[in-house]
Order: C-alpha cells, then structure tokens, then sequence
C-alpha cells in the first residue's frame, strides 16, 4: 500500500506533458488567480470570459470559436514568466492577455517578445512595460499619467497646497505612481511634507497615519490598492484625521467601501471609467456583468473586457491567423469604443484614453471630471 | 587524464548530449522547467550542506539566492563590458561575483549561528532571508519593487543548459568529496553531537561557519542562474515560501542525500507544472492543495526522506541484492 | 615547569546557588593511572566537564603541561593532548565506526579544501594514514571487523571501547575515561581494565578514570582521588583509601 | 508629546493583537516543542466561521453581544475541531520524528488551509462583519481611546492569566507541564499524553478563533491568506519572549508592537519588518533563548 503511493507519487510529475490540437482560435492569459493579488486577477479573468462568451454566442470571429486558457501565475514573477512560456510554446497560443500587476507584466513580455507572439496587457500602467518590443501593447493609461491627473486634481479642484503620500513599496504600481505625482505636484507649486510607505497585506497603518497626522498636510495620496486602503481610511478618521484621500485605479472596487465603511466616503480617485456614465456600452456592460456575476464589475473587469474584445477586433481584421498579422491589425486600433472610453493605440503601443476622477459615495461613485491627456 | 576530473567530465558529457536532444526534441516550455530543475538541484543540495549535513536549520536560503541573483543581474545589466560582450568570461565573473557575495551574507549569517540552536536559529535566519528581502525592496538602484528587468538571457538553450549543468556538477562533487573527507566529517560531526565533536577536537565554530559560507556561495550561483534564465528579478521572487520550498525539497529528498536532494528538485518542480493539466478538468486550480497534502503524506509515509541519507548507488545495490 | 602533566587548583563550579564542585585541587604525574571517585552525583562528572572546557570553572585554575586551559574551548583542550570519554555514551550515532574514528584524527591533517576537491596527491596520502592509523585502534578492541557499521547497532559494551578508541585516536597524552566499565559484566570489566592498561603502556598514556564503582579501581589505579558533594575528602594509593574512614563514611552515608 | 503617546497607544494596539495570536503558538510549543505553523490559517478559518455564521443567521448587521457571542462560540468550536484534526491526521503519527519533519508538516498543513481556503472562500478579500459598534471610551486632548483597542489587550491580558493558571494550578496544567517536561516519563506514569496534546490544540485553536473575531472587528478586511504575515510576527514574538513561555509571549508581542510602531513613527517607514527582524536578531544573540525562555544546560 504504502509503496503503490509512493510510486504513484513518482510517476505523477511525468503526466504533465502533453498537448492537443484544436480548432478554435487559442488565446491565453495569464493572472494572479490565488495569491495576495489574487482579487485583481479574478475580475480581469471574469471580464475576459465574459467578452470572450458574448463573441462565441455569436458565431465566433469568422466562424471559429476562441478558447480562453488561463494559467494561474499565484502573483508571482517567476510563475508569470514560466505561464507564458507554456502559453506559447505548450499550449500554442495566437496572443496573449494579462497582467494586471506591471511587474509580472514586465516579467513576460520579454517572453511573448522573443516568441514573436502578440501579448496585451489591459491595467500594467507601468510605463517599462510596452518597452519590452513591438509585440507588446497596452489598453490602459500609464502612471505618469494617472500621477499628472491626481496631481492636478489635488492642485486644482482640491487647493491643496501640501501632500503626504503613503506608498506601498511592495507594488512597483504604487511606488511609480507615488513618484509621478511628487514630482507633478511639486512642479505644480505644491509641496510634499511626508512621503511614507507600508506594504501591501499590512493591517495597521496608524504608525504612519500619526506621523502624517503632525505634518498637516492638505491632502493624503495614497497609491494602493483598495484591499488596504479602506483599512487605512478607517484608521486615518479614527486618528482624527479629517482631509481628503485621493488614490488611483488600483482603488477600484466595491469592496473598498464595506471595508472603509463612512470612513472613505468623500475620497477621489483616478479611474478607467465611471459607472455613473450614460454611454450605452457602458450601461450595457454593467447590466450583463452584474446578471452573469452578480456584482459591480470593477475596473479591472472592465479593462479586461475591452481587451478581450479588441483583441477578437484584430484577429477578425487579420486575413490569415497569425501571431504577426494580429499585431500589426493590434497597432492599426483606432477609436475602438470600449468600456473604458475611445481607445486608440499609439505608436508606442500604449493607449490613449482619457481619466476619470470619481468620489465615494457610499457605494456608489460619484462622477467628478474628466482630464484628457 | 587526472581522476578528479574525469568522472566530472563524463558526467558532464553524457549531460551535454541529452542537452542537445532536449535542444531539439522538446519545446521552449519544457525547456524552461528543465533550467528550473537544475537550479533548484543546485539549491537543494547547496542547502543539504547545512540543513542535511551540518545539522544545522536554515531558514534563510531565499536570501543568499537572492543576493547571488541581484548581484549578478546588476553586473549584467549595469556594466556595458557584461551587457554587449555577454562573452563566456563576462557571465562566468558575474555568477561567481554572485556566488561570492552571497558566501560573505552566509558568513554574516552563520555567526549568529554559534549560539543558537534549532528553531532559534531558523527563526533568526527567516530574519535575515526577510531582512535581505526588505532591503532590496528598498534599494532604488536595483529597482526597489520593480526588481531588475531586462536582464540578458544566455544566448541559447543549449548554453543555458550546458552552463546550468556545469554548475550543478561543480556543486555536487564539490560536496561529493567534501564529506568523504576529513573536512566533510567534521561536518558530520557537528550535526550528530556537537559536545563530542568539540571533544574530539572539531572547532565546531569554524565548521558551522564553513558550512554556512558554502552552502550560500551555491546558493548564489543558482541565484545567478536563475537571473540570467528569467531575465526578470524582484524582491517578490525571494520570499520566505521560496526559502521553505528549499527546505521542503532537502527533507523531501532525504538530508544528507545529495541525490535524493535532486530527486526532490525533480519532484518539487515538474509536479505543479505536471498538475496544471488537471485544471482543465476539475475548472478549479487545486495543484497546491494537492501539492500541500501530498508533502503532508510523504512527511507521514516516508519521514527520511526519498532516499534517507543514501545515495542513488547504495539504493540501487540495495536494490539489485535484493532481488537477485 | 611543574612535573605534574595535569595540576588542578581550587576548581570551583556554582550553577546559581548550587556548588557542584568547591575548591578542588589534585594533581595527575606524567604517566600515572588515577582515579576519581565518589558517590552518586558527587560531582565527578562535572570536574570531567571543567577538565575539557565543557564548562568553565567559576574559580581555579586548570594547568595542563604548566599552560592554564582554563576559558579555551574544548577543542583547543582537546588538541592540547586532552581526550576523554562519556558517561552517557556520545557516539555519533549515524556513522560507520569507522567514520566515528577518523572524525577524531581530524586535527592532525594538513590537506584543504583545494585538495580535498581535486583528490590531491597529499589529500590521497593523509586519507590512507588516517584509514591505516584507524584500523589498528580498532584492532586494539577487535573492532576492526565492524568497522563500516553503523555505530549505534554495536552492542552497549563495544559502544564504550569504541569511545575510548575515538578518544585514543586524536593523539593525547592524558585521556579521561567517565565509567568505562558501566554495563559490563564482570568478566568484560576485567578485560576491559587489562585493556586499558595495556594502552597505558603501549602509547604512554596518562588516565584519568572517574568510576563509581569503588572495587574496579582497586585493581588499576595507582592513585585515588575520592570527592563528595565537590569536595575533596581524601586522595591517596588504593590501599589508603580502603582504609579512609571518611571514604566509607562517604559512601555508607549516601548508600545506606 | 502628543505623537508619542498615540504612538504607545498605537503600539500596544497592535501589540495585544500578536499577543493573542502568540499565545497559541506558544502553547503548542511549550507542550510539544514545535511550531505549530498551522496556526494562523486556524485564525484565518475562525474569520471565516464567523463571517459565514453571520452570513447565514442574517446577524451581518446586527451588531451587539449576543452576536459577538455567537460568533463567538462558533468559531471556538470550529477552530477546535479543526485543530484538533489537524493533530490527530498530521502531527500524532509523526510525534517521534525528527523535528525538521514536523515542522515541513506543519507547513504544509498551513498551505493545504491556505490553498483549500482560496478554492473554498475565494481567493478575494471579504468583509467582516460589523459585530460591536465601537465607543470612544476615553478622549484627552485629541488622543482617543477606542473600545476595540482595550478589548483586544484586555482579552490578552485575560487569557495570559487564565492560561497561567491553568497550567499552574489545575490537574490537567500539571498533566501539560509533565508532558513538556518528559512525554514518555509522564505517560508512563499515567498521564494520558494524547489526551493532554488534545487539549492543548483544543486551548490554542480557541485562542485562535478569540483573536480571528477580535482582529475582524478592528480591521475588518479578510482573505484565506490574511493568517500569514500576522502570524509570522507573532510567531517572531513568541520567539523573542523566550518561546513556551506565556507571559513571554505577550511580553514579546508587546515588544514588537511598540518597536514597529517607534520604527515606524521615529526612524523609517520602509524597513519595518526588517527592523522587527533586526530586533529579534540582536535579543537572541545576547539571550538566546529569548526573554523569558529557560536556559537549559545540556547534560554532558
């Protein structure tokens, strides 16, 4: 008994390898499904399949079905580099979607580069990531964008004259996106008297709430993810702290008010999009996301919805399937209207597309303004 | 030829050979997990040296990969004479610029090492493998959270390989012959009493000291190896689970079994890979709870280890006794 | 320089409020067989422990060939000629015999790491001593034959030879021996006593044996050194203290 | 001035929660000599019951003590029972091993919770119940003090003393104490060692489920991996007090609460855990078996 286990243990590994042949198109992606970020990869692979569901039901693009694989990469580097290498060269994938992290991101795409294999990323807003070569595309903005917007926001609509920034040093998201909006908001005449850092999974913030509590400061920046920062709302009122909090897309989520609770309302932060808009794709979208999954889609679910389907635009717009002929029909979007806005990918292969700001408001997000670039 | 040399050689041409039908027969994917395996032989049995031989509990093995890897990476990346010659000598100076510095974090490491003993010790080298981490994430010239990307890739697979293999070999004879040494049973030494070794006249100090400081320089190299294969580091690469995932394969392969250390890298690798097919059955990824239970099962079925503290040899005479 | 190979003065040894062992002093010439002995938890192993740098002395001074050892590590002790044995057995367990051997003779080579990697002429040469030097020890005992199995699965009495010879085999001049014959039979405690006297003479050994056992170092020791709850209350030739009032005294007290 | 006293308060606020948390670690170790790595993900499933049972009975937003209670109670009991199987399938059949096996265990019993707890609860955070409203029960000068963080510290304290003095005064205490002092000699003379291990589980699991549901309320933010970094510190904690020692524990956790929190406010933000680390390195090298572990002097 004992040696049929082990020897069955044994052999297990040796099970691995082995791959079919398909007639759908194969299209792969790559996320954090478990893991600490394991939140932001499961609203990415739900808008995905959402999108990728819709375009089936409808006949497919050009008759064929598309297959979604996923491969969990747990948040991890490593794991992200060794999924698209499968993705690729085990699973023969036409292109690639993910991550939403832009240091797994950064991880693969010298991967997808060197395979000659398209890989679109739809929420690494690090600007390194499109850098990695001309297979490598983006649908969201990127930081020194999202920076300049909650910068001028915080000058202009705010008044705020002195900042405090708090900025997860764990995330390269977080910690790019701090350094933009110091240098934009100092550039713009203000001045920023506590630059303070945690790490993401951290619970307890007051440590560095009570030093910012000392500087006064106008306006707390605070570049995370709303996992903590509705922690770090709760904590900063019960400090008696009482000015704004402003943040970026990685806020985005219904979950960010139960945690914060009336702790966060009344705070802005930089979004893809708003829920409040009358466009109706958008009021569309968020119909059939909340009858397939029961919930506000996020803007992670939104990005990665209008990926996947700009993605099917391309390969439809291709003449014959391949990896090449899907980048070059990538690089020629123009105006696709997504979800997140008009979206047009520039000749860095980055998208142009305007920000929202929105405040919360208790479960809803209240519309402010919207900064083009 | 001199005979410390050739066993070394022919293992390394038999090596060589299936490099070269991997080279073609297999794709990219495998290819990949084949490296992974490599390196997490080097890191297990580098971490056999104190863990498994010395008796020593490091908890901190993550760390010294990780000092190997930044160091290296930085070198490649940094220095334009490593980046555009990536020449033979440009890669070698860097791994074993890596190797080196992680040897003197091992040594650092070790020092505590004299007075503390079993969980103490883990615990404190946890700390050091979390403190290394912490201020990488700090460190602005090499990225902090971003880690090092853009690290050069060795120019193919059969280099890859090859170089992988080459050190997977200098780190197996290295400890080989290390322990079928008076050296080496000085370590053996420590790890079974340490109060009689002293007695015996074994400076158990300098020996624990030893052990750390080699068993880190291995680390390093694998840690350079592993840069130049991913091409991609970051302090998230080098956490405390990955200094477990080391522990787990030395006392999954047995301690003090150099190759039940590289059965284990075998096992610890291929199965999570091997279990992403069951995915597409089951709709849910369940290969780390099965990887989890399955490390329960083998800790309660087989608490040696695979191999115990045999060899493959032993085993296999053993094996063939039997049933002849 | 003193004659004394080994000179004890006023050892003392305090864990917190307890004196294990208060202000002894003896001392051992070259070449002499002597022993210590005491009742029960009189503290003689915890002189052998002071003696090899174990512990160290609260108070006192330990001269061994006129040099004060005490503070130096037991290593440093050890390579100064002093070796001893355990009470409770400290083999190390999962070695060949052999192995537990050779660990001892570690002080005496010269080759590196460098040699030991590339299997080095001088590597080679010092490897086959060691191997030579080890087996004859063995011989000593008649455990040559059981030289590559494990040391646990030697039987209790082969157990304690076979510390004596790893003892033997780093070189000393004095070696102490914490109850050898404990588990013996009787027939296996003369044996073992010839033995041991034998080696005396045949590697001009000094020994230091603690026993409990008052009638077996009648027989050997030329020497007796009797202590009781650490202190020392009589030395002397075996006949002398046969004879000591305070001796029996001694061990009535505690055995009655 | 004012900033420094927040920063105590805010220190021993997050002290006492990784006292409660050490305290199971130290427990098991002090009965078993070994590190029940498991631990945390025991809290993370007590967060878990109490979230579903609050769920399921409708209580979610209905906060007051009954419902504390009953979250209570049905967390202690599932954490229990969860502990408990853990060491009878797990820990028991490799209670002789060598202690490096039982630690791999017990880390794998943590992945396998971990894993198990991402396929089962989702992988995303959820939001804890609201359970007490919180009052400010004391306010001078702009410093407030909230009822969570007394409770927190109070219940620590309470169960600091009444673990004492279990262990110190009752029949099943004495039966532990001889378990850890020599497991064999205590079964020989009688003691059931199983039935005492169980125990001890049983004791540390509920401590597990207290600070699960206590933790909940303060941060009200959970996910099946919310057990790891909080459990690594206080395991570090009950290291640094001298591990197997109660008092030690929470004299550690509150140690390392205030040193983070100082670190933080006075020196540097971003090597907080380094410098947690970097504490417990310097105690253990000048006392190493932590503050107020015994000393042992091995026998020669």
């Amino acid at each position: 008994m004992k040696n049929t286990i082990i020897t069955f243990l044994a052999i297990l590994p040796l099970l691995g390898a082995c791959t079919k042949k398909s007639n759908d198109i194969l299209i792969g992606e790559f996320g954090s499904l478990t893991g600490n970020d394991a939140t932001f990869g499961l609203s990415t692979n739900k808008g995905l399949r959402m999108a990728f569901d819709e375009i089936n039901a409808a006949g497919g693009i050009n008759g064929k079905k598309i297959k979604l694989i996923t491969i969990d990469d747990q948040g991890k580097s490593e794991e992200a580099a060794s999924a698209v290498t499968r993705l690729i060269t085990q699973d023969n994938v036409v292109a690639i979607i993910g991550e939403v992290a832009s240091g797994r991101s950064i991880a693969a795409a010298p991967i997808a580069q060197k395979h000659q294999i398209p890989m679109v990323t739809h929420a690494s807003t690090n600007p390194e990531v499109t850098k990695k070569g001309d297979f490598i595309f983006r649908t969201c903005f990127i930081d020194p964008f999202q920076g300049f917007v909650g910068a001028k926001f915080s000058i202009q609509t705010l008044k705020a004259k002195k900042a405090a920034i708090l900025r997860d040093v764990k995330s390269d998201y977080s910690v790019g996106l701090a350094d933009v909006f110091a240098t934009e908001f100092k550039n713009m005449g203000g001045e920023i008297i506590a630059d303070l850092s945690f790490q993401g999974g951290d619970l307890d913030f007051k440590a560095q709430l009570t030093q910012i509590r000392s500087k006064n400061p106008d306006v707390i920046f605070i570049p995370g993810y709303y996992t903590e920062v509705g922690l770090m709302a709760k904590q900063a009122r019960e400090l008696g702290i009482k000015v704004p909090l402003v943040g970026g897309d990685g806020w985005d989520s219904a979950r960010l008010h139960e945690i914060g609770k009336e702790a966060i309302n009344g705070s802005y932060y930089s979004n893809h999009y708003t829920t409040e808009s009358t466009d109706p794709t958008v009021v569309e979208f968020i119909k059939k996301f909340k009858e397939k999954f029961n919930e506000t889609p996020d803007s992670m679910a939104a990005l990665s919805y209008d990926t996947a389907k700009i993605l099917a635009a391309a390969i439809g717009r291709t003449k014959e399937l391949t990896p090449k002929n899907i980048r070059d029909e990538l690089a020629k979007t123009t105006d696709f209207p997504g979800v997140t806005g008009k979206i047009t990918i520039n000749a860095d292969r980055n998208a142009v597309k305007s920000a929202v700001i929105v405040q919360v408001q208790g479960p809803e997000r209240k519309y402010i303004s919207t900064v083009s670039p | 030829m001199h005979k410390s040399v050739k066993t070394p050689l022919i293992a390394f041409a038999a090596l060589l050979l299936f490099g070269g039908l991997l080279n073609f027969g297999v794709n990219a994917y495998i290819q990949l997990i084949v490296l992974f395996v490599i390196i997490n032989s080097i890191l297990a049995m580098s971490l056999n040296l104190v863990n498994g031989y010395t008796g020593q509990f490091s908890l901190g093995h993550a760390g010294f990969m990780a000092i190997g890897a930044y160091t290296s990476a930085y070198a490649s990346t940094q220095f334009s004479f490593f980046s555009e010659s990536f020449g033979f000598i440009g890669i070698f100076v860097t791994t074993i610029t890596g190797g080196l510095l992680a040897s003197a974090a091992g040594f650092l490491v070790g020092l505590p090492s004299l007075r503390l003993k079993g969980d103490y010790l883990a615990i404190v080298t946890l700390g050091f493998g979390e403190i290394i981490r912490v201020t990488l994430l700090n460190m602005e010239a090499v990225g902090g959270p971003r880690g090092i990307s853009g690290i050069p890739s060795f120019p193919n697979f059969f280099f890859s390989f090859s170089y992988s293999c080459f050190w997977a070999l200098i780190c197996f004879f290295f400890i080989w012959r290390l322990i079928r040494s008076s050296h080496g049973r000085g370590f053996l030494s420590v790890r079974e009493d340490e109060i009689a070794a002293e007695a015996m006249g074994i400076n158990t100090t300098k020996t624990k000291v030893q052990a750390f400081v080699l068993s880190s320089f291995f680390a390093g190299v694998a840690g350079a190896l592993f840069a130049h294969v991913t091409n991609f580091i970051s302090p998230s690469s080098f956490t405390f689970l990955m200094s477990v995932n080391a522990v787990i394969m030395v006392v999954l392969g047995g301690m003090g079994s150099l190759s039940g250390s590289i059965a284990a890298a075998f096992f610890i690798t291929l199965m999570p890979e091997a279990l992403r097919s069951l995915q597409e059955i089951t709709g849910v990824d369940l290969r780390m709870v099965i990887y989890s239970l399955l490390l329960i099962l083998i800790m309660i079925l087989r608490p040696q280890g695979l191999f115990g503290d045999k060899e493959l040899p032993d085993i296999w005479r053993k094996y063939v006794r039997k049933s002849a | 320089m003193s004659v004394n190979l080994l000179e004890v003065k006023n050892m003392t040894m305090q864990f917190g409020g307890l004196k294990a062992v208060d202000s002894l002093s003896f001392s051992i010439p070259q070449g002499q067989l002597s022993g210590l002995i005491g009742p029960n938890g009189a503290g003689k192993t915890t002189v052998f422990n002071m003696l090899t740098g174990v512990y160290r002395p609260t108070q006192g001074e330990i001269l061994l060939s006129g040099k004060n050892i005490v503070g130096m590590k037991p290593y440093e002790i050890n390579h100064l000629g002093m070796a001893r044995t355990f009470q409770n057995i400290r083999l190390f367990k999962n070695l060949s015999v052999l192995q537990n051997v050779l660990i001892a003779t570690h002080q005496h080579i010269s080759y590196g790491l460098f040699d030991t990697v590339f299997l080095s002429k001088k590597f080679q040469n010092q490897e086959t001593e060691m191997h030579a030097k080890a087996l004859s020890l063995l011989k000593i005992f008649h455990l040559e034959n059981k030289a590559h199995e494990k040391a646990s699965s030697l039987p209790y009495g082969e157990q304690r030879k076979l510390e004596i010879v790893r003892a033997m085999a780093t070189d000393p001049i004095l070696i102490l021996l914490d109850e050898p014959a404990a588990g013996m039979n009787h027939a296996e405690t003369h044996e073992l006593m010839k033995t041991i006297a034998r080696i005396r003479h045949d590697f001009n050994l000094s020994i230091l044996l603690i026993e409990h056992d008052m009638k077996l170092v009648m027989g050997i020791c030329e020497n007796i050194t009797v202590i009781d709850h650490g202190v020392k209350i009589d030395e002397g030739t075996p006949q002398k203290i046969q004879t000591s009032e305070k001796v029996i005294q001694a061990y009535l007290g505690v055995e009655a | 001035m004012q900033d420094f006293v927040q920063h105590i308060i805010n220190g021993i606020s997050l002290g006492s929660i990784y006292a409660l948390i050490a305290l199971g670690y130290t427990m098991v170790y002090g009965i078993m000599k070994m590190i029940n790595f498991a631990h945390a993900d025991v809290y993370m499933v007590g967060a878990f019951t109490a979230y579903y049972v609050a769920k399921w009975t409708g209580l979610e937003s209905s906060p007051g003590v009954s419902t504390l209670l009953l979250l209570l109670v049905s967390a202690m009991i599932i954490c229990s029972v969860l502990g408990l199987l853990i060491e009878r399938l797990a820990y028991r059949p490799l209670r002789k091993s060598p202690k490096l096996n039982v630690l791999i265990t017990a880390i794998g019993v943590s992945l396998f919770l971990e894993f198990s707890g991402q396929v089962i609860f989702g992988a995303d955070p959820k939001v804890f119940p609201e359970v007490m409203n919180q009052f400010v029960i004391a306010n001078f000068g702009g410093l407030e003090l909230k009822s969570s963080d007394v409770t927190v510290l109070g219940v620590s304290l309470i169960a600091m003393v009444i673990l004492n003095f279990i262990i110190q005064k009752t029949k099943i205490g004495r039966a532990m104490r001889a378990v850890s002092s020599n497991a064999s000699v205590a079964s020989m003379l009688g003691v059931n060692t199983d039935r005492v291990i169980s125990f001890t589980f049983i004791v540390g699991s509920s401590l597990a489920a207290i600070g699960s549901i206590l933790v909940g309320m303060k941060y009200p933010k959970i996910d099946p991996l919310m057990g790891m970094m909080i459990g690594l510190k206080a395991f570090v904690a009950a290291v640094l007090g001298g591990i197997g020692s109660i008092p030690g524990a929470v004299a550690g956790a509150l140690i390392m609460g205030l040193s983070e929190e100082m670190v933080v406010g006075y020196l540097s933000s971003t090597y907080r855990d380094a410098l947690a680390f970097g504490i417990l390195i310097v105690i253990l090298i000048f006392k190493p078996t932590g503050l107020f572990g015994k000393y042992s002097v091995e026998k020669v």
